[in-house]
């Protein structure tokens, strides 16, 4: 069967071990033909890319949503062409009207920033402070992610339980290590006192996380958060440097996502909806990930 | 005074240490044809500049057609009745002969406004017609002024100035680069203007053409105006010392 | 010889031996670029490009890949149409991408329905002003809106502050990308009203491309307006000295193409049926691009909207191409920068051919 | 009329009345910015933005401010240096973020340690080749081979298919990004080794951003290669009249600026310690940016290093002003815009004043 | 035949449909000044663009210095020892004048190869001297070109074609734009090359000054070489009637 794949970018870490994931899959059933295409972040670029796997015959397609609320035209556009659509990793917006032969695979993207935002104000409890202020590096403000991550943030921040956190100022790196990085240094050049750092995904916590060890900081006194665990930041856990991330199974997304597109392509019925949850990952668990992303 | 076409009173101009003009006075009478003459750098064309606005004075103030006037660009100029054929002649290299002669006023068949429909039999046929005056050779109309000859450019910028209806045409050394006859055709075109009374300011290093052409002499040096000279005053001997130099002082006015 | 014409006077000029137009290099270039294409598919995939070889669907051609050749850079090429007139007139406008994101999230904020699947409408902005449900031609006029206020600060700022385009257009860009981000705090705006998501549908896109083109294309040719792009892009010193209000034009020019990016912008988001703040990323480069290799010189004065038109083909056949071969997304980028430079290069190697032969 | 002397000849100079350098105005730019952002910071923070208020800290000034106002740019700055010289000469610049990308990922992998906290390195290219632990010559060789390479092919697409530089340079943009992403399927590469990691630690950056510019500066004013530049840029055919070999010229200026560019790729992915396929991303519009702001003319001949410098620190001095100000990061990027295109204006205001008043 | 410095045989260029230069003969002698003449447009532009390889020629050959050549671009030809002032002039606008006049051929302090360090005190030592023999006035050396009148541009052109040693020049309307002095020492500039033996090609239109400068003179017509006359045998009168076509026919040949 040949399956189209749409990946909303490849230069993304997460998205790679999705990716990779499903293409580890493919390899290792007969007959299974992936062709992976990159949307570069861009909606209309999909949308377009979908249309081209449609005029070239493909028997499903797969599909990574740039953006969760555009999904309605690109469902429109495979039933239009009779094709079966998967979508993995983001909850399309019109998850509730998908056609028959249209499922999901994805992670409620609301956890992530809540799981990471908890544990944060659970280490400052720990440590017995009344009183914690942060900094929150956000990411790209035009990605959903981001905004939503950061919404998550403020919303623990409001709960009783963790009112005692106080956001100084919030700022976006756009992702970006270097950025992150540059920020940080921005923000020491102020001479505030801060308890945490709060980040939106993992590359900006360690260009954070640099930046205070550049200015010889002692990573014990500060709590800092992301969300991804990627190697690089597993090993920052590691080192004692970063207090927190979370985990998503990319590899596991990937590959329930390819079985869906499949089983649909051959008329076969599949869930519609399959979760996959986030985890939290701290230094007492850090052993269980260490080889899955 | 009411004949006065032009009028200027020291018009100055520097550019940042450099007194390219200083304190010109210059006047223009109706149907007069005056020279300047002057060496290479003496402001002849800055003086140009300053009247057509292309750039703007430093100091003095400039009469035309009776009344002070502040043009802040050369279209104000132009629309003021000033026809001018720079040195650097202003033709857009990558349009062809018709659009470069009526450029800025192309004829047009519907007026709407900047999406009027342009009459372009009309201006190739007018192109020909004013081109044939000048007797240069243009082997194709279509040919962007890129591809034109230096000749084949000056004839271009002269037949626009020639075309249109002016109350004072500038040319600033149309003959420069001609040949022998187009040289002759324009000077031609000069004459008929002086029949029909058009006043005219003409730069030019010619000797024999100035003294041919014009009623007046205006020498320029070193920025500033050394002589004024009715034709039948003077020669090209004393034209000379006045350019080089030899002879100096604010000169006898002529009438 | 043969048959010789004397222009007026001089020197003899041989009428037949007509000069091809700039655009037919172009067309060339596509045309190598389809057969290349359909040769690759026949050999390796036994698979055509261009032809149908279903036994499921009717018709000669693969209709499907010919819409999706040319619906998918409609919208650029839209945008490219307002780029090329601001090439010829010697500027740049890097602002375009950022003024689609821009005009989609505001335009689309007045294209909402009020209530999505009997709930309310999770996305819609001005739920509490009542602002939903609105008639097509407010987002429409919106965008318009949108489109010519850009255009108009950009003309301004080049017109009469003198400052180079590439930097006022650079600061637009910036500043309407923010603009794009804080109108809904990086949220999206779905969920447009039937009408408005009508503009985007099928064919649509094309058709406004195409129409969009020839206007301008006729306007370029035949009008004042045309005229004077050539002329200020050709030598801006010469046309102010000949009396073209450059001020003017040049506002003129920047608010079409702010306009048409508006446009874009509304059929991006219609066909999409959401409008995000990243929308039209890099779509600026992408428009100049075809309009370079459609021949519009960046140093102003040439080129056209037809070239324009071939440029953003040849755009479409290199990405449906590359889907085709199932080319491994890596080596797609890899080969799109080749591909793009060689259209040019082939294009100036036909110029001095011809130049050399002449 | 005071002193005047008559150069060879002619009409009265004075001599007193010198000309200001352009970059003077750039400069007032800066300092303008610099005493707004002051102003609004000891008005309505009561805070200052460049002196020390701090009582844990000794100097006058707030020195990690200074710091980090120049070391952020640092990196982009020293690609501008590159693109300065490519701009001189009429050309542009749009692959050095991509080159930075490709760069850093192939360098990156020829720099890293066999062993992260004991275990072997996730993230190691070349572990099965034992390429590990390679000292820090091999990827600043293989950096500049790969700056150099990209930096040829520019060249010489656009010195011998006579292309618009825009073209192939947007043709490397786009491959060579393809490249970052291909060399590692996508994957970071990162834990570099100590002695890589030393070249982008602390002020190195802001080290090597000002000795390149400070040695370029010199090169651009004092040698031929600087003197062609300009005249190459000024008018191309007439120096090709000259006699000067374009083509070799202009091979070298985008050898230059590739170098340049893989060397800021190097002393990002060592600030970093990490190397991904999106490094470098716009960074080629910004370095243009510094470059125009600093007063390099887009139509070539005119500029210099010292402005693209100055240009450079605007930038810096926003990106930190508006932290300092704690700007809701929405309203940032549309204030960004604004200041570029605000300081640009400035410069073009205060140049006509002056030809004005002359 | 080892005395003919410059000969073309069958020269031809066109451009698309433009018969610009059709069957170039042309000989130049050890010592000889020529000049090129004829209407705008004629062809003489081209003519020189051709063998000095600013173009490549449609067909025909060129010997030079006793070889035949086929240069690939201007700079060969200059190597080659062909100094040219082009009708375009051919400067750097937004350079200054030394830096114009040593385009291409700076003298450096150190050599290290294009990072070689200039020498600027002696560039602008030798531009004054060079510009003194022109006569024209430049109030300051350090502006650049594009602030100079048409006429110092002019003379820039021609000082740097008279400063560096060659075995052919080539001048292209050199005093179009001068004048009178500086035209008077341009003249003066070329009669020192005629005693020093170095051969030149002048194209003016300027029939007082061919007769006055040349042993020889060419007509070029409608891309044709119509007249090829020894300054003895003829006078203004001849030459007019050769580029108006009152008379044709490929003329007996001088020797
Ligand atoms: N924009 C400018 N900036 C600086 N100097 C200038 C500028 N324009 C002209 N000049 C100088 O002013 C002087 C007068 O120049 P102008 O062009 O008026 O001379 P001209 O009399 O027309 O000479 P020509 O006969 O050569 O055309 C010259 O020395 C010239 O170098
Ligand atoms: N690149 C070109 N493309 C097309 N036609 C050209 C090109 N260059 C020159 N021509 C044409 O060739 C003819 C000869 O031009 P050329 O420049 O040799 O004339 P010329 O004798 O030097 O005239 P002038 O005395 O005006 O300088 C002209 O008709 C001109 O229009
Ligand atoms: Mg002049
Ligand atoms: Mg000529």
């Amino acid at each position: 069967a040949k399956i189209g794949v749409s990946m909303a970018k490849f230069d993304d870490n997460f998205l790679t071990v999705l990716r990779n994931g499903m293409i580890a899959q493919a390899k290792g059933m007969s007959g299974v033909e992936l062709q992976v295409e990159d949307a570069q972040n861009d909606v209309a670029k999909q949308l377009d890319q979908i249309k081209n796997f449609a005029a070239s015959g493909v028997d499903a397609i797969i599909v990574n949503p740039v953006d969760t609320s555009a999904t309605q035209a690109m469902s429109d556009a495979a039933a239009a062409a009779k094709i079966p659509l998967v979508y993995v990793n983001r909850q399309p917006v019109n998850v509730d009207t998908l056609p028959d032969n249209q499922a999901f695979v994805a992670s409620n993207e609301a956890d992530s920033g809540t799981l990471e935002t908890k544990e944060v104000c659970r280490l400052f409890k720990e440590a017995g402070k009344k009183e914690a202020n942060v900094y929150v590096i956000m990411g790209e403000l035009s990605n959903q992610a981001a905004v939503q991550r950061t919404k998550d943030i403020e919303e623990v921040i409001a709960t009783p339980d963790c009112s005692f956190i106080k956001i100084i100022d919030k700022q976006t790196s756009n992702w970006d290590r270097d950025q992150a990085q540059n920020l940080m240094t921005n923000w020491l050049s102020t001479g505030k006192k801060f308890d945490g750092v709060i980040a939106n995904n993992d590359e900006s916590a360690i260009g954070a996380i640099q930046a205070m060890k550049a200015a010889n900081i002692d990573m014990k006194t500060v709590v800092v958060g992301g969300v991804d665990a990627t190697q690089d930041a597993l090993v920052a856990m590691q080192a004692g440097d970063l207090k927190v991330t979370v985990f998503q199974d990319a590899a596991g997304q990937g590959a329930g996502a390819l079985d869906a597109a499949l089983k649909l392509s051959k008329g076969e019925k599949v869930e519609r909806k399959v979760y996959v949850p986030f985890q939290l990952v701290t230094p007492a668990n850090i052993d269980k990930f260490l080889k899955k992303n | 005074m009411t004949d006065i076409v032009l009028k200027t009173e020291n018009l100055t101009k520097r550019y940042g240490g450099v007194h390219a003009l200083e304190g010109a006075n210059f006047e223009l009478r109706k149907g007069e044809h005056v020279a300047i003459m002057g060496d290479n750098g003496a402001g002849k064309s800055t003086f140009v500049r300053q009247i057509t606005a292309v750039e703007q004075r430093t100091s003095g103030q400039v009469w035309f057609d009776g009344k002070e006037v502040n043009f802040t660009g050369p279209i104000e100029a132009r629309e003021a009745g000033i026809e001018t054929v720079f040195q650097n002649l202003a033709l857009a290299d990558d349009l062809d002969v018709p659009s470069n002669l009526f450029l800025g006023r192309e004829k047009v068949l519907f007026n709407l406004g900047p999406f009027s429909i342009l009459d372009r039999k009309y201006m190739r046929k007018a192109t020909e017609a004013a081109l044939v005056r000048t007797a240069v050779k243009i082997p194709n109309l279509s040919n962007t002024i890129r591809h034109m000859s230096g000749g084949q450019r000056q004839c271009v910028a002269i037949a626009r100035t020639a075309t249109f209806a002016s109350k004072l045409i500038i040319m600033d050394e149309p003959t420069a680069a001609l040949g022998v006859q187009e040289t002759a055709q324009v000077e031609n075109i000069i004459r008929t203007l002086k029949d029909n009374g058009e006043p005219l300011i003409l730069i030019s290093h010619n000797m024999r053409q100035v003294f041919d052409l014009c009623d007046r002499i205006v020498v320029f040096r070193r920025g500033r105006i050394v002589a004024n000279l009715r034709k039948e005053n003077t020669d090209g001997q004393d034209i000379v010392s006045y350019i080089t130099g030899a002879k100096t002082g604010e000169a006898e006015l002529a009438a | 010889m043969a048959q010789t014409s004397h222009g007026v006077g001089g020197v003899s000029y041989d009428a037949k031996k007509r000069t091809w137009p700039a655009e037919f290099n172009v067309f060339l270039a596509l045309v190598i670029l389809v057969v290349i294409f359909e040769l690759i598919g026949r050999v390796f995939l036994g698979d055509s490009f261009l032809f149908n070889t279903r036994s499921d669907v009717a018709g000669l051609f693969n209709e499907a890949r010919l819409q999706i050749i040319i619906l998918q850079v409609s919208i650029v090429g839209i945008i490219a149409i307002g780029v090329t007139q601001v090439i010829i007139t010697g500027g740049i406008d890097l602002s375009s991408g950022s003024i689609v994101g821009a005009t989609a999230m505001i335009a689309m904020s007045f294209a909402q329905v009020a209530t999505v699947n009997g709930n309310p409408n999770p996305k819609a902005m001005f739920l509490a002003q009542g602002w939903t449900d609105l008639p097509v031609m407010v987002p429409l006029l919106v965008a318009v809106g949108c489109g010519l206020l850009a255009g108009l600060v950009n003309g301004a700022l080049i017109a009469y502050t003198r400052i180079p385009p590439f930097i006022a257009t650079l600061g637009m860009m910036v500043t309407a990308r923010g603009i794009a981000k804080w109108w809904s705090k990086g949220q999206p705006i779905s969920f447009p009203t039937e009408s408005f998501a009508a503009i985007g549908k099928g064919l649509m896109p094309v058709i406004i491309f195409l129409s969009l083109a020839v206007l301008f294309q006729l306007i370029m040719t035949y009008t004042r307006y045309g005229k004077h792009c050539y002329a200020i892009g050709s030598n801006e010193d010469a046309a102010r000295m000949s009396g073209i209000k450059i001020a003017n034009h040049k506002i003129l020019v920047y608010v079409i193409a702010g306009i048409l990016a508006a446009l874009a912008a509304v059929v991006l988001s219609s066909k999409n049926l959401t409008a995000q703040a990243g929308m039209g990323v890099m779509y600026e480069l992408d428009a100049i691009a075809m309009a370079v290799i459609g021949g519009v010189s960046l140093s102003g004065g040439r080129g056209s909207i037809v070239g324009t038109v071939i440029g953003s083909l040849i755009f479409g056949v290199i990405i449906s191409g590359f889907t085709f071969l199932r080319l491994d997304a890596y080596y797609q980028e890899m080969v799109k920068g080749v591909i793009i430079v060689g259209a040019v290069v082939l294009d100036q190697w036909r110029q001095r051919m011809r130049a050399l032969r002449a």
